[in-house]
């Protein structure tokens, strides 16, 4: 194993840094600048059963240390992505890369995450429970223990494959939900996805986002990211991924200090397309300026 | 697509609130006119967007209007200060849809990357049009410029304060071959329903990376979704699809 | 009434700017530095039953836009607080004050409150549920709906001042909160109150906070509180103070047009003395730019 | 307390991560030795305080250790930059306690304010007796400086590669009348235990604001809590009440 190499549930990755779903879409734009091989691994764009366009624009809006999005979850589908991304993928991307999924109804996740099972290029289903539940009232299936636990259990009944349940911010207890999905058999948890943030434009006095509210990534998010892995960390025994506005190698350090297995980086990505092969760069001067010989020696 | 250090040579008003910015760095990414480059501002967390509007080798012109926090932060950059550009970013206009006489279209600060636009169609011989709108006299900037490329040039003010009073629409020419466009959505919406050749639009959006990332700035157009910053932002008449 | 002025529960404030509680002590400090007079009002160092003298240090820690406090609820205690601290403040301020108040039981909130409420310089009542409720298995009476119903109409029994519920940002649902304080008697709601947050020392790998986490405020958390804002002005007829990273005269225009009738500066304070009159100073001028008459328009 | 705008006349290594930072602007806040300023720095959030060193009508002396992100950006501070200072902040020394022998013992960053403090009991006639402490000769610096003031300076050095090898209170001398200090919590923890005579101790804290409005440093005292920033930084031998 080297120096920056962690296990994630079984799978060994050459270092810890793995862009996060929803940033680096299925890995083409950045394999343009730079060859991806040299990440830890990356989640893809949130995947659905049925393709979406997703929200209306403006879907972006600027906050004082990140940004709100709103995409809603584009993406062609799950048909497509197994068809056109996944082959693509493979072209650029030599490794397992995780799969992000998202759905409205645990049948969706069930029928979505059947399919890219049989993928033999996905090393880990990461499913995304920050949705609406349609037939739950419209609560996230990521609010409610009970919720986020059938999700957990209904996907592993239908995978070999790790699976990792990512787990929305906004919420009163994170604990007793990772918990629950730690129990219904997950394993791993990877955190946080956005807060719900909203920004209004002064000379309209309306929302900027076309959906009103959005989801709040970057720096800005950091110090409740940390607080919530280092809960969950403490609080479950399967590997835990960190994130929410990771930046630089500093920050990895800190996530791992908190208990994180492995970090995600998100909205970083779209302000510099090379952030992620710059933190791997500085991450072994970093470690010595700290004195950490290997990066398993923060577990 | 390439991330740039350069530095400011020149940060000079136009109008009251339109500047132009001479940035020195390489340029060797930019391919077509109508492609944009992306600026990081100490103290924004996004890139900012601007069209280019000339260049050569290690030279890069912009023109931007101060609209908020970012374009405020950038009318403060004194001569020799850096800043981190991503260039060549988007498809850009399509030359050889041209014809022989095409014509250009440009509202406000939609006119910079008709510029070099204009140059480029002129040094392949056409006979480019260009109509520039605004909305007073004491907004108009780059007449002589373009002028000076060898175009034939009109101005509109929407007040009637100079040139032919009106929209750009208002002042088009009776023959051309192709529409190139570049302005505030309503604008382009007027020269989509007028004009009677083909048409190629560039669109505005908030975004998020500006390089096909993130799905911030999608549209919906005749030949499926695209995104503004990296399909386009120049979209062709027959695929655009409005959103009400 | 002036350009800048507001109703707050039937007392009128010269304009909406109000320094949050526990960044502007019982307001000498600032006296010392301008005439504090110029404020709407203030809202005083949160108060207890008993003296408190808070957490152990380090309470401070720094986030990439603001910052992390684990005070504690440092106070000298209702009784210290009407005897020592209110005869003082009334030489510097002359204005009607808001008390704001914490609890650990319900009997706690009650009797602070009855023995401010014979103040005559106590305008409002700000009950701050964010603490641990300690006969309710120590999550915050602000995570429960039914909770914070009970602490307002406590409260609202022992007094016949404006009652402002102070509610916390860590839910899954403020507007169910906010709806309920609302419902049993609330005549105002404020927040947010702090995200919990934290951070790690990269170099003892430890939490800088002594204990172990921290309330986050500053502008980082200003997307997330103008979210709250919206969403709890929309669903509640009593007016709304909107607080969480507001450093700016616009900033407080977009509080106030998320709904907010008045606005709470907290972390500003500490990091210029003078943000609250520099705030004032600007409105009108940033008013003017948006071509705001009056601030009751943004209503 | 004052917000002043200060430039950076000056800002040179001492030793490998020590530096020395010349500011002009209006200093009139600042009454005694061992207050200190709280500097406001582009990219972080919170303020960072530094001990004042020396000081003349507008002119600040201040030198700090790079240890993190705030005091890495001042490094990289050039002459001519501006910072909004707030000044005057803390209680200081108290000067009427020296009696006619005082000992200022100073470790690390620890040594700057006994600079300013022993210029001014000197000024007063005072017998000053200084001892300075480092890890390693490296790290020394401001000896000379002491001694051009016309104290009587020992320095020592933990692995002994100058002066006296050990702590300041390894080489404590015979006589002294009150004892001033400033340094890591272990060494003031080390000098409590050993001196004679009464002492004026300076802590430091995280600070949220500096100027007493946080309670983000207080600390339990013999006589009631205290907040370092306001009510201290130094506290006198009698009333400290240490954690463990
Ligand atoms: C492809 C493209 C090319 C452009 N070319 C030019 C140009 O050549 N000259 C010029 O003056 N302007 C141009 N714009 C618009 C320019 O990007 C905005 O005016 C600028 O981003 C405003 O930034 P701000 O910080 O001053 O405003 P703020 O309102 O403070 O910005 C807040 C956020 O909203 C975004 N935003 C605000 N207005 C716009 C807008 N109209 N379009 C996209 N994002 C916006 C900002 O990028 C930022 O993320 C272009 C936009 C796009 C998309
Ligand atoms: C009253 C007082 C006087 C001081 N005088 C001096 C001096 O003359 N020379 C000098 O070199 N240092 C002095 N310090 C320590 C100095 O404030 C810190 O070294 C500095 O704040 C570190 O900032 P940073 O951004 O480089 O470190 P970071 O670790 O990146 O800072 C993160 C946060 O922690 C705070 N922090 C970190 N270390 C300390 C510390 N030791 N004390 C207080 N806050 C800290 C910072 O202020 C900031 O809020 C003094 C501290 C106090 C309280
Ligand atoms: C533009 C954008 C799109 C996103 N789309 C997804 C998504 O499809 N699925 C998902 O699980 N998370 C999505 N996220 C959330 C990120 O994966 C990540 O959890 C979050 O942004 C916090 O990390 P950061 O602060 O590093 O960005 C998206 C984030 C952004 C900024
Ligand atoms: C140092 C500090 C102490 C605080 N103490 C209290 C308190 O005693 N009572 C309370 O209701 N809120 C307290 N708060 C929360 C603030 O009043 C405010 O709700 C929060 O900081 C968000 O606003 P801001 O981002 O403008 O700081 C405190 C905040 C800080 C930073
Ligand atoms: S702005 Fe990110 S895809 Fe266009
Ligand atoms: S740092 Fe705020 S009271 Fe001392």
């Amino acid at each position: 194993m080297g120096r920056l190499s962690v296990d994630l549930c079984g799978i060994e990755l050459d270092n810890p840094i793995i862009p996060a779903s929803g940033t680096f879409g299925f890995g083409y734009e950045f394999a343009e600048l730079y060859d991806i091989n040299c990440l830890g691994t990356f989640s893809f764009k949130g995947t659905t059963l049925q393709p979406r366009f997703g929200n209306p624009t403006p879907r972006i809006a600027e906050c004082p240390a990140g940004m709100l999005n709103a995409v809603g979850l584009q993406n062609p589908g799950v048909e497509q992505v197994i068809v056109h991304e996944l082959p693509r993928l493979k072209k650029c991307f030599h490794k397992p890369v995780m799969a992000n999924v998202s759905g409205f109804s645990i049948s969706d996740y069930v029928r979505t995450c059947a399919a890219l099972d049989r993928e033999p290029q996905i090393g880990w289903l990461e499913v995304n429970v920050s949705c609406p539940n349609v037939h739950g009232g419209g609560m996230s299936f990521g609010t409610d223990p009970k919720s986020a636990a059938d999700v957990t259990q209904a996907v592993k009944s239908v995978t070999t494959k790790p699976v990792i349940l990512k787990l929305s911010p906004n919420v009163t207890d994170i604990v007793t939900i990772a918990r629950a999905c730690a129990d219904a058999g997950a394993d791993g948890i990877s955190l946080i996805n956005t807060l719900l943030g909203m920004r209004i434009d002064l000379k309209t006095r309306k929302p900027i986002l076309a959906n009103t509210t959005g989801g709040y990534s970057g720096p800005g998010i950091f110090p409740v990211a940390l607080r919530m892995v280092y809960q969950v960390a403490h609080a479950v025994s399967v590997p835990v991924i960190g994130m929410g506005g990771v930046s630089s190698a500093e920050d990895v350090l800190e996530m791992m200090m908190a208990g994180a297995r492995a970090v995600e980086i998100g909205a970083a990505n779209l302000v510099d397309p090379w952030a992620c092969p710059k933190i791997i760069e500085a991450l072994p001067s970093v470690m010595d300026r700290y004195g950490i010989q290997s990066l398993t020696e923060l577990r | 697509m390439n991330d740039i250090s350069m530095k400011v040579l020149q940060n000079r008003p136009l109008t009251a609130d339109v500047r132009e910015l001479v940035l020195q760095g390489d340029t060797a990414a930019i391919i077509r006119p109508g492609q944009f480059v992306n600026l990081k501002l100490d103290g924004c967390y996004l890139r900012r967007p601007i069209s280019v509007c000339d260049l050569n080798a290690d030279r890069l012109t912009l023109i931007y209007k101060v609209v908020g926090r970012g374009t405020g932060l950038l009318a403060e950059m004194p001569a020799g200060e850096t800043l981190s550009v991503l260039t060549g970013l988007g498809n850009g206009y399509d030359l050889s849809l041209a014809g022989d006489a095409p014509l250009l279209l440009g509202g406000g600060v939609g006119v910079p990357p008709l510029y070099l636009l204009a140059k480029r169609l002129i040094g392949q011989g056409k006979a480019v049009q260009v109509v520039l709108g605004f909305n007073r006299k004491s907004e108009v900037f780059y007449e002589e410029e373009f002028k000076a490329l060898g175009a034939q040039v009109c101005v509109t003010t929407a007040d009637g304060s100079y040139g032919t009073k009106g929209f750009v629409t208002d002042a088009l020419p009776e023959a051309y071959s192709h529409v190139y466009t570049c302005g505030p959505e309503p604008m382009l919406r007027a020269v989509y329903r007028k004009i009677v050749t083909s048409g190629s639009f560039s669109f505005e959006s908030r975004m998020g990376c500006g390089f096909g990332a993130c799905m911030g700035c999608s549209c919906k157009t005749i030949t499926g979704y695209k995104r503004i910053c990296k399909d386009g932002p120049v979209l062709e008449k027959e695929e655009i699809r409005w959103e009400d």
